[in-house]
């Protein structure tokens, strides 16, 4: 993926890859080619990154805080456009169901929690009424069932990213872009809607651009592991993480995680060399 | 002394007289240090007069000065300038509105002060209806856009507007000739000042009555000139006007005027319009009326002297 | 403990209001000053029961233009609002003209409206040009205070310009919407009384303002502070109702509508 | 780029302004229209022109009231909004008075204040009140407004009442006491007229109010227009000038003041 | 701790303790005696929470998300008042020097991330000049030096954090409440940080509150950890760390550090017993 090299390199990793799934070249969503983002204030984010995103795949962006990860994901959302570069989207733009989930909740604070995760289904021209058990399924999912009529004012910090979780998750979306999603939840919370997350991916087929500064997270579960620099953002490293076994407590003890955590740390260490 | 007199609008020739005593020295004459405070459309001096902060005012007509003595204020007319008062209906020519008797039927730009006043009478002298009455705001353009219209006015300038502007010769009715015997243009001061100062009273109204006389026989270049100052939008041709109009209806010396000099009020004319006024509702008849006015001041043949001989 | 609060919330005030009719009628009878100049309170609740004949059809008539005016003002304001925030040449183009139309006085263009209006109409459309702005004004500003993370989402979601304003930017500008409103509530009101009088009927079915300024003419000054003490009240009436709205609406959760407890 | 930003942003608004113009001139010469009833802008125009020995010092002088006005308003509307949100027995107390001063109508009152006032005075008074409200209101609104996280961030530093009012709730009332601003700019205008109108001088020193009135009275429409063309060109600047300082003061951080690009 | 049975709990572990100075009694900042929270809205936050606060103790509230964490915070800070029981406070309340870092950064959106960090020294009288340098000394421990005349609408959400986490520090208070200030961050930053407060706090002697949802940092930081759980929240557990050995990356590899994580993970298993 770095420096152009994608193709070779994707290949490379493919034939390595132990089921012949893989066999068959993924289509690209997504892609971005020497794209930089400058903001209005001469901030330079990123600078000359390339990436692109493959149909199906657990994508983790890494890096140090204020590297550029979450610019990416609104690059990619189409919510800023870059600067510099060409970014392509090969997914219909306005068909395509998209998920998003802030690093902030970014609920509507005039809402219930059931009326802000309705809010997708919504927009799609659903009545309350039928979208009724969906909503309730999303918010089991992350464990808000009791507070559905709470406002988001009377929720806890974790509370409330997971309400943001379940308005990206309530639509079934086939893109899914998660900015830092279990970042204020406890461990076991955390494990218990990874694996949900996983399932409803298999389930789906869906995309997921996952960020996350937990290193064993992202080799629980990605599929590939981008790890990013700062000063101005860019990838410097490319982890693919070619064992498919299922993603379980045996897995977080097998050889194969530990190797793929092991790199990942010393990616993000390089990476942040020099950096404060 | 320094007294001030305080005027009901803007400088205008039906001010002429007191601004004539200012500018030709007559006031000055009899001791007087005058500042004249100009009036306007929202103004209220008679307010200013009763809490003691003018001395003199100018009163528009004498349902103001009953008022004050329902209303149990120290105001007193002392004296009167304009035997009629100019107040008048205007019509289109030709549209049906041609005699007094027509205007009823038509609707009427009436200002609301002319509408809790002169317009009752009218109601119950010659039959005019509220319900036909439209807001004046002092602005004659809705009654030059409708022909079916009439609008109230002083004859000494709306018919002047209403002609330069309209491009038409209104027909014109003065009320004073239809029965509307009120006095106008008084002059009015507390009753305190009347009791501890007739000296200074009377010095006013002398030399106010003879401000008239010159203003209107005699030459009024001077106070036109102060007029203008005061009111730089007023304009030669209109001051002119006006002038050739209080002549021509006699509106400030006429009647008994002629004989009792300008000023004048006499007490049968005060009781016949406090009767129809009466008749018209806005007055109880028990009211004493006549605390409303003094005869102290005038009929004294001030400035005959003045009217040019016949 | 509840008739405790009641009383700590409501007594100062009461205490405020009665100290001031007080100081009023004392210093009225110390001045020994005549109703003319000021009337003491006392004379003045005596004139409100005395004319309330007169007083209280001319209070209706007012409230009717009034609220017609604030009804008007909304829509306008609020729809203009709108209008300038979907398309920002809209804004460009009409913003001057909307302040145009609020610095002009009424006074001036009375006699242009009553040319091509019925009067009754007239007076609608002055009592709407005094109140519509505020109105206008605060919601542009709440329309574009929206967060920008939630406009992002929905950007996100592709939802329509009007789906936005609609479940988005609306709620977001309704405490600033609602602020506009008390303000125009009290401009509607003193719409009422300055279109009546450079525009309105009078006699029969006159309203607050002819009350005042025939009362000022005729020189019945009681009656005069009668009128404007009904206006006040009015206004003050206005005001809660409004208030009593927004608390209703934003209580949940805008901060400005929140108990200082959680 | 930048010309073509600057066609983009101004040219729609000057086309329709353009367009006002030409349909008011076609308008006013189709219908034949008398200047009396409604003059064509191009007569407007050189009435401008001929009378500016008359309008401009006129213009001054309304120009001053309205700026003493504004300033006094800010002052007193914001000085009553802060003590307002220190002390919420004041507000109960008292925002019923600023309620009532709104909606007195300055025409009642300004013979009032004539009684006790210097005509100068007066005039300032009455166009206070008249702008003084949204003021009030929109401050008093966002002092309520402020962020209640940060109020508790505050409070934890044990800032003093003064302090969190000064360095935390002013600041974050400062979107909204701008929008308060600049309805109030607009009002100071009105009121001023209506303050000149009701209380003011004549004469010399008198200020557009008076062209207005008296060139309507003189039926002198162009005359009177011109005055209202000044008047709304007055209210446009006004306006802009605290636009751009609202864009100044908020540019960095609040939503309503940045462009949609980050 | 629990039940009231505190006192007699405490001398055992500090008997236990393998250094003379945890034999001097520590000082009670603060105690929490049978405290409930109930909202306005008539969620019931807290029952029944027994809990003290010693000096100088690192003490740690480890929990599922919405147990009450931030609430006990809120409550030891004073911005909120118990709806039952008892809150006692021993330590000066004007003086002490109190810092607090919320789970969301709570940044003035005016002012830049100097005059952020300024705050609290400005609230001390302090001028700008004389408080430039303790404000850029904390701007760089959290590596902010860079972008301190940054708007916080310009940083990134870490990087918002971590102005909120300067903001706590600069003023070197003596009791510093921190709920969950290094979710945000990668965890290279987060190590260092962690070296970096349990230094700062050494130097200083501070009192430190604690809340996050690592167990592993729970585990390297704290000398005491309390364990909750939900619905409503209570204190379920209490886990003494009585390994006094310096905290480095071989603290990271003890068998102390292992046993006090899986306690902990093991207490927090118990106490989401139920929960979802
Ligand atoms: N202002 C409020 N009004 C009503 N209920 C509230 C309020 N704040 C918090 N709560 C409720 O109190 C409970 C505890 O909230 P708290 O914020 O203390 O949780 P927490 O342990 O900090 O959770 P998290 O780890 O998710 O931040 C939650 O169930 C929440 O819904
Ligand atoms: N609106 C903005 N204006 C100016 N600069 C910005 C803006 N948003 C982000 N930046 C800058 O761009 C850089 C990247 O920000 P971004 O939010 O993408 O970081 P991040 O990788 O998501 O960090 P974190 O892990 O802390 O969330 C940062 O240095 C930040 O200061
Ligand atoms: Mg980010
Ligand atoms: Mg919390």
């Amino acid at each position: 993926m770095i420096c152009g090299r994608a193709n070779e390199a994707d290949w490379q990793e493919i034939r390595s890859a132990p089921f012949m799934l893989q066999m068959i070249a993924p289509r690209r969503l997504i892609s971005l080619q020497g794209v930089g983002k400058t903001y209005k204030n001469g901030a330079t984010a990123l600078a000359g990154v390339d990436l692109e995103v493959r149909d199906g795949e657990f994508l983790t962006l890494l890096g140090p805080s204020g590297c550029g990860k979450s610019t990416i994901l609104r690059l990619i959302a189409g919510l800023d456009s870059p600067s510099t570069g060409v970014l392509t989207r090969s997914f219909d733009d306005v068909g395509a169901a998209l998920g998003f989930v802030f690093q902030e909740p970014t609920l509507m604070p005039w809402a219930s929690v059931f009326d802000n995760v309705y809010l997708p289904l919504r927009l799609r021209g659903l009545s309350r009424q039928s979208a009724g058990p969906a909503i309730m399924e999303a918010l089991g999912l992350v464990g808000l069932a009791a507070s559905a009529k709470a406002f988001p004012r009377e929720l806890s910090g974790g509370m409330r990213m997971r309400a943001s979780i379940a308005r990206a998750l309530v639509l079934r979306p086939l893109l899914l872009l998660m900015d830092e999603p279990f970042a204020a939840l406890d461990e076991i919370a955390r494990f218990r809607l990874n694996d949900d997350l996983l399932r409803l991916q298999g389930a789906a087929g869906a995309t997921i651009v996952f960020v996350t500064h937990s290193v064993y997270e992202s080799a629980y579960l990605s599929t590939r592991i981008l790890v990013m620099a700062g000063g101005p953002g860019r990838i410097v490293a490319e982890i693919a993480s070619e064992d498919r076994s299922p993603r379980d407590e045996n897995f977080r003890s097998s050889p194969a995680y530990a190797r793929i955590c092991a790199k990942a740390s010393q990616a993000l260490q390089d990476a942040m060399q020099g950096d404060y | 002394d320094k007294v001030t007199f305080a005027t009901n609008w803007l400088a205008e020739a039906e001010h002429g007289g007191f601004y004539q005593a200012l500018a030709d020295g007559t006031y000055a004459k009899y001791g007087l240090d005058v500042t004249i405070l100009q009036g306007g459309p929202q103004t209220n001096n008679k307010l200013l007069l009763a809490a003691g902060k003018i001395d003199f005012n100018l009163g528009a007509n004498m349902i103001q000065a009953f008022d004050a003595v329902a209303q149990n204020i120290p105001i007193v007319a002392v004296a009167s300038l304009f035997q009629k008062d100019p107040f008048i209906l205007m019509s289109h020519p030709g549209a049906g509105l041609d005699r007094f008797e027509d205007l009823p039927k038509a609707t009427a730009f009436i200002g609301k002060d002319a509408l809790v006043s002169v317009y009752q009478w009218l109601k119950t002298a010659y039959g005019f209806k509220e319900e036909k009455v439209r807001p004046y705001a002092f602005n004659a353009a809705p009654f030059i856009a409708d022909k079916n219209s009439i609008q109230q006015g002083y004859a000494t300038s709306e018919p002047y507007e209403a002609e330069r502007q309209g491009k038409f010769k209104p027909n014109v009715f003065l009320l004073a000739d239809y029965g509307y015997d009120s006095y106008s243009t008084t002059i009015e001061a507390r009753r305190d000042l009347i009791e501890k100062n007739p000296d200074l009273v009377q010095r006013f109204v002398d030399a106010s009555v003879i401000g008239w006389c010159n203003y209107i026989y005699g030459d009024n270049a001077k106070a036109n000139a102060l007029i203008k100052r005061d009111n730089p939008d007023i304009r030669d041709d209109l001051l002119a006007y006006s002038v050739a109009k209080m002549k021509e209806y006699g509106i400030v010396d006429s009647g008994d005027s002629t004989t009792l000099g300008v000023g004048a009020m006499t007490d049968a004319r005060m009781q016949s319009f406090f009767a129809k006024m009466t008749n018209a509702g806005l007055f109880a008849p028990s009211l004493d009326y006549k605390r409303a006015y003094t005869l102290q001041f005038v009929n004294k043949g001030v400035g005959l002297d003045l009217r040019p001989r016949q | 403990m509840r008739p405790m609060r009641w009383v700590q919330e409501y007594g100062p005030p009461g205490l405020v209001f009665a100290a001031l009719l007080a100081g009023w009628e004392v210093f009225v009878r110390l001045a020994d000053l005549p109703p003319y100049i000021l009337p003491s309170p006392a004379l003045v609740l005596e004139t409100l029961v005395t004319d309330r004949a007169t007083l209280f059809p001319a209070l209706l008539t007012t409230l009717k233009i009034t609220l017609g005016a604030l009804a008007a003002a909304v829509l306008g304001g609020g729809g203009l609002a709108i209008l300038f925030s979907q398309w920002k040449w809209i804004e460009r183009s009409f913003l001057p003209v909307a302040i145009v139309l609020q610095v002009t006085p009424i006074v001036a263009i009375a006699p242009l409206l009553l040319i091509y209006l019925e009067p009754s109409s007239a007076v609608l459309v002055c009592a709407f040009l005094v109140a519509f702005f505020p109105i206008l004004s605060n919601t542009a500003l709440g329309l574009a205070s929206t967060d920008r993370n939630l406009v992002d989402l929905f950007q996100l979601y592709r939802a329509s310009r009007w789906r936005t304003l609609l479940l988005l930017r609306l709620p977001a500008a309704l405490p600033y919407f609602l602020g506009g409103l008390r303000i125009g509530g009290g401009l509607a009101l003193i719409g009422a009384i300055v279109a009546e009088l450079a525009a309105g009927a009078a006699g029969q079915g006159a309203g607050l303002a002819f009350r005042i300024l025939e009362a000022g003419y005729r020189l019945n000054i009681p009656r005069m502070f009668a009128a404007l003490t009904l206006l006040s009240l009015t206004g003050i009436a206005i005001f809660a109702v409004l208030s009593v709205l927004s608390a209703y609406l934003l209580g949940r959760w805008h901060e400005s509508a929140m108990s200082a407890e959680r």
